[in-house]
């Protein structure tokens, strides 16, 4: 099995090469300039983590129902890449941020929940690695996975519910986009290039983890020593030689 | 004869309180660790009176959260695998095992938050316009913080590093219930009615409640 | 107490067929079939490490099976109707399972009023393991084999139709030994089943009806008793 | 194995005298006399809750005493150099002393590095109680019966002169009951005592030189052996 | 034959470290909480960047403190009733084994001191001024949390509740701690040497080594 496949990744490509082109033809910003171009990496990233978290919320639901391990498979790939691009987003926010804001980091309800929304993720990926057993791991993984979600629609909502600096939803809100229309043309297409990039990563991990699962299966489906059959009985004449 | 979900309930968080007034942990321990924390802060910080009136709402409410959570996931508040085994054993519906350890964690937080108050209003007299907000704004926070530690402590259980795993996945959800408390105590400070920020812990105290009912099945499982 | 007493003597209150197990990813048990019927006491030996606990636990509904069928008390696992049947049965492990801060009486109180039992049961059930003295002393300051008297008393309580005992002699003195034998003939009377692990073989062979053995992972009957 | 060997038999290592012992305020052992002397092993029996398991932690000057004088290898408890002798004497008691997150080989060579052992008298000991196969598991992943081996094995690692046993028969298997009878043995080649206790009457006749019985807080000899 | 202290002290620290290691209480779990901690609390109070810079300095070391002494007093850090008989029985000097768990609290206080650091940095943006007198102040201030981490965790040997009552004994005795780091670090960030500041850590860190190392002999004792 080729972990990567071969016509995602050449799909993924066309459309990386398209939005770099259009990233860079779309007109640069009154204000911040070409700074400004930084959105078609910082946005994208940014909603492509939520995608992921909502597929681990999807993952852990499908396993909590049909308990079919690819489900857990799906929940735990997919939390990888959110943590990844959460990341990805909080750095190049940061960066973004010290031209535009003056800091690096800011006091401001967005910058804090994406944070805390990474690291909400990270307990995720740190409650898997703790648990050794696969059903127990998939079963409280997945009970965190839904409840950990409730950070997404609160980063999402943070910008409107407290006054502040971070730009608010410009695209996802209701209501005509309040963005000029190649730049939100070159935005979308970022976004489908960042999107079919973690598409085709998060196949990879899938069908890697999947290897991983056959492995371990096939490991204990062969004649693997059984946990007693290591232990021996004393050697009681040893002990007493001299008697 | 089987005693219904109520009664059964109410018993199971008897037993958690009990064991509290055993081992006073929060009483004796976790609360006086909160005041300490609360007294160190201007300490630290050499902050002005002034300042200091201005910083005494927000304190507060980190202290209650960061110390809340140690109070829902406080040592007594977790069995053994063999009194796990037994309560699985004894045929109580999974929900209300879960049920009953968030209410003995309910009435502990507020206990928490009630004895952290007067310390708070103490050491940064702050402005005390609209306390009677609080009266809403204190057990709704404390019912969130007990159910999502709640679920901390069964997704932990038997976890090397159980106390302070548990800590790490609740903090963070429970930011959204320490902005909307600082938020409202904010609003009633200056005069107005914290609706809406109420409303936002309300509505993750009850989001929390029905994932706690809906996967009680699967937390009790994790053994 | 060598022969079973004839009631319904077909039933299966434990059904195990090509049962393995995993704890937490080492393999435990494999392949392993067992029968275990309505007024029968099943002894189990084997060496330390050969998975008697983690049979019991199975058996208990606590612990899922990797690979095979299996069905207690009627039920078979997977089938979430499992849930139903778990209150008619009681495990005693290695560890007792008592509240530290809790005295005694509390502890058995606890578990009376759960299962709608009035405080008078929990009481009886102290006195009939010879506790009722120290009914008001907390668990932690206990010895050993209080803390095992007080599991047995767990035990009366609930009168279970399936009795799961893990080497439950380990730690009674001489005159409350008895106490074990009793609490089997009762699960036997009420037409329930009961599998005993220990390592004494002599008891085993008074005190069950046939004894297995675990060996490599599956379970070998002994020479018919 | 009923006879002591006349290795200086007129040696105390063990001389109680008129103690009572208050555990936590409440008082459990009263006016106990006993002594145990080189080359003897003492069987102790007792009721559940009588006091065995804290007579062996104030043999093991552990735990002090109210009144009364005593002295263990030849110190007075009292007497600040009781704690030189401490090395010499091992207690196993109910729970194993492990570190249940280190595996059972860095368990014992943790023991064997502070008394300046080599590595290699830990393994040997691991391998002596049959647990060689077993030496990189977690004590948290062993049974109860290979935690009681491997506490076992700290016995033979630290060749004590005074080795205090609490019913540590319970939870070894039929393999390795044995191994208490070699570990009393080694003791008493090199010249040391031994106290176990147990509640299996047989066993404590069979392997001691004489019991004793602690009947209300003192310890009353059973018809000499 | 018997191995000199050092080396048994060496043995001791190491055994926890590896504990710690399995556990990895500090690294995954408390650390993070730590950074959390240090996120919430400007969110909390609203504070401006500007006065998040001065309180910078300030909050890192309470977080340091508070956290800091959860380090000393993990779970791992704690022997059973029948481990800490088998180490009294070893023969080994109370000194000593009070030694090594001090030395292992040292090293772990110290690796959480440095990875809080660069988050408090990134988060408060604080003047960086005279910073190489840190290489000075966090390990002397680690080294008296640690020891009196280890006199505290002795002391709540065999109480109930433990995990909670050590913090309580230690934090009020590490406010010097904290009000002479806070200094220091002020100090140097007014280009002054922080000398006196740094002397008087160095004191409590004296003191408290004394008081671990005399009264060692009567802690090993209250079991
Ligand atoms: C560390 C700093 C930052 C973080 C953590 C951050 C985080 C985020 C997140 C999570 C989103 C997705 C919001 C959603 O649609 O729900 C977002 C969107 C966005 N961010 Fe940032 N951001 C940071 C800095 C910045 C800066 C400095 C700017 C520009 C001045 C900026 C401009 C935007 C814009 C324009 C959007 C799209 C808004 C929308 O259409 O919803 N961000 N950011
Ligand atoms: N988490 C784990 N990882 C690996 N092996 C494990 C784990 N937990 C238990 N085991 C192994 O499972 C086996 C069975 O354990 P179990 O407690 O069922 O044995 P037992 O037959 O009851 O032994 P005993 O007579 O000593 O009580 C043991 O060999 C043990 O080491
Ligand atoms: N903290 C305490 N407070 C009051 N009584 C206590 C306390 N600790 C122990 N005891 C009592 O001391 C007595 C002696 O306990 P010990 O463990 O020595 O008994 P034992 O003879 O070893 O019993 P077993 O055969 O059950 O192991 C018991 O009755 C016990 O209840
Ligand atoms: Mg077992
Ligand atoms: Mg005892």
């Amino acid at each position: 099995m080729k972990p990567f496949g071969r016509v995602l990744p050449a799909v993924a490509g066309g459309v990386l090469v398209v939005a770099l082109v259009a990233a860079f033809l779309a007109p640069a910003d009154r204000l911040q300039g070409d700074l400004q171009r930084l959105m078609y990496v910082h946005v994208p990233a940014a909603w492509v983590a939520y995608l992921s978290f909502a597929l681990t919320l999807v993952g852990s639901v499908l396993w909590l129902w049909r308990k079919e391990p690819r489900y857990d498979r799906l929940a735990a790939s997919s939390a990888e890449g959110g943590v990844f691009f959460t990341g990805l987003a909080l750095v190049l926010g940061s960066v973004w941020g010290k031209p535009v804001w003056g800091v690096w980091w800011t006091w401001d309800p967005r910058l804090v929940t994406t944070a805390v929304m990474f690291f909400v993720y990270l307990g995720y990926l740190a409650l898997r690695r703790a648990t050794a057993d696969p059903l127990a791991r998939a079963r409280r993984s997945a009970v965190f996975g839904i409840v950990a979600f409730v950070q997404v629609p609160v980063v999402h909502m943070s910008v409107v519910w407290w006054r502040t600096l971070h730009q608010p939803p410009t695209v996802l809100k209701p209501g005509e986009p309040s963005i000029e229309h190649t730049m939100l043309a070159a935005l979308l297409l970022s976004v489908l290039a960042f999107t079919s990039l973690f598409a085709v990563a998060l196949r990879a991990r899938m069908r890697i983890a999947a290897l991983e699962d056959a492995v371990e299966e096939r490991m204990r489906t062969a004649e693997r020593a059984l946990a007693g059959a290591a232990i021996a009985a004393p050697r009681t004449e040893g002990v007493r030689t001299d008697v | 004869m089987k005693p219904n979900a109520v009664r059964q309930c109410a018993e199971l968080a008897l037993k958690d309180l009990r064991l509290e007034l055993r081992a006073r942990e929060v009483g004796l321990v976790i609360a006086p660790f909160g005041a300490v924390a609360l007294l160190l802060i201007p300490m630290a910080v050499d902050a002005s009176t002034a300042l200091l009136r201005q910083l005494g709402p927000g304190m507060y409410w980190v202290v209650v959260l960061l110390f809340g959570v140690l109070v829902a996931v406080r040592d007594t508040a977790v069995e053994a695998p063999e009194q796990h085994a037994v309560l699985r054993l004894l045929g109580v519906e999974p929900a209300v095992l879960q049920m009953g350890r968030a209410l003995a964690n309910f009435v502990l937080v507020l206990l928490f938050e009630l004895l952290l108050l007067p310390v708070s209003i103490a050491l940064y007299d702050p402005d005390l316009t609209g306390w009677p907000w609080l009266l809403l704004a204190l057990p709704l926070t404390a019912g969130g913080l007990a159910l999502l530690g709640t679920i901390a402590n069964s997704l932990a259980r038997g976890l090397t590093g159980r106390s302070t795993i548990g800590p790490l996945m609740v903090v963070p959800i429970a930011v959204p219930l320490l902005l909307a408390a600082v938020q409202s105590t904010r609003a009633a400070g200056l005069g107005r009615a914290p609706w809406p920020w109420l409303l936002l812990i309300a509505v993750v105290d009850v989001a929390a409640l029905l994932l706690l009912v809906l996967t009680a099945h699967h937390q009790e499982e994790t053994a | 107490m060598a022969s079973a007493p004839s009631a319904r003597p077909v039933d299966a209150v434990v059904e195990l067929s090509g049962v393995s197990v995993d704890v937490e990813g080492a393999p435990v048990l494999r392949d392993l079939d067992l029968t275990v019927r309505r007024g029968e006491t099943l002894g189990v030996r084997g060496a330390n490490g050969s998975g008697k606990s983690t049979l019991l636990s199975v058996v208990a509904t606590l612990r899922p099976v990797r690979t095979g069928t299996g069905s207690v008390l009627g039920k078979s696992f997977g089938d979430s109707a499992i849930h139903d049947v778990r209150p008619r049965i009681a495990l005693v492990g290695h560890a007792a399972a008592l509240y530290q801060n809790l005295t005694l009486r509390e502890n058995l109180r606890f578990l009376a009023h759960l299962t709608g039992r009035p405080d008078r049961a929990a009481d009886d059930a102290l006195d009939a393991v010879g506790l009722a003295g120290v009914a008001d002393r907390t668990a932690s300051r206990c010895s050993q084999g209080m803390l095992r008297r007080a599991d047995l008393a767990r035990v009366l309580l609930s009168e279970p139709e399936l009795l799961l005992l893990d080497e439950v002699h380990s730690g009674l003195d001489a005159a409350s030994v008895g106490l074990v034998a009793g609490l089997i003939d009762g699960v036997r009377r009420r037409g329930g089943a009961s599998m005993v692990v220990s390592h004494d073989q002599q008891r085993l062979t008074a005190e069950t009806d046939r004894v297995v053995e675990i060996v490599r992972g599956a379970a070998v009957p002994e020479r018919c008793a």
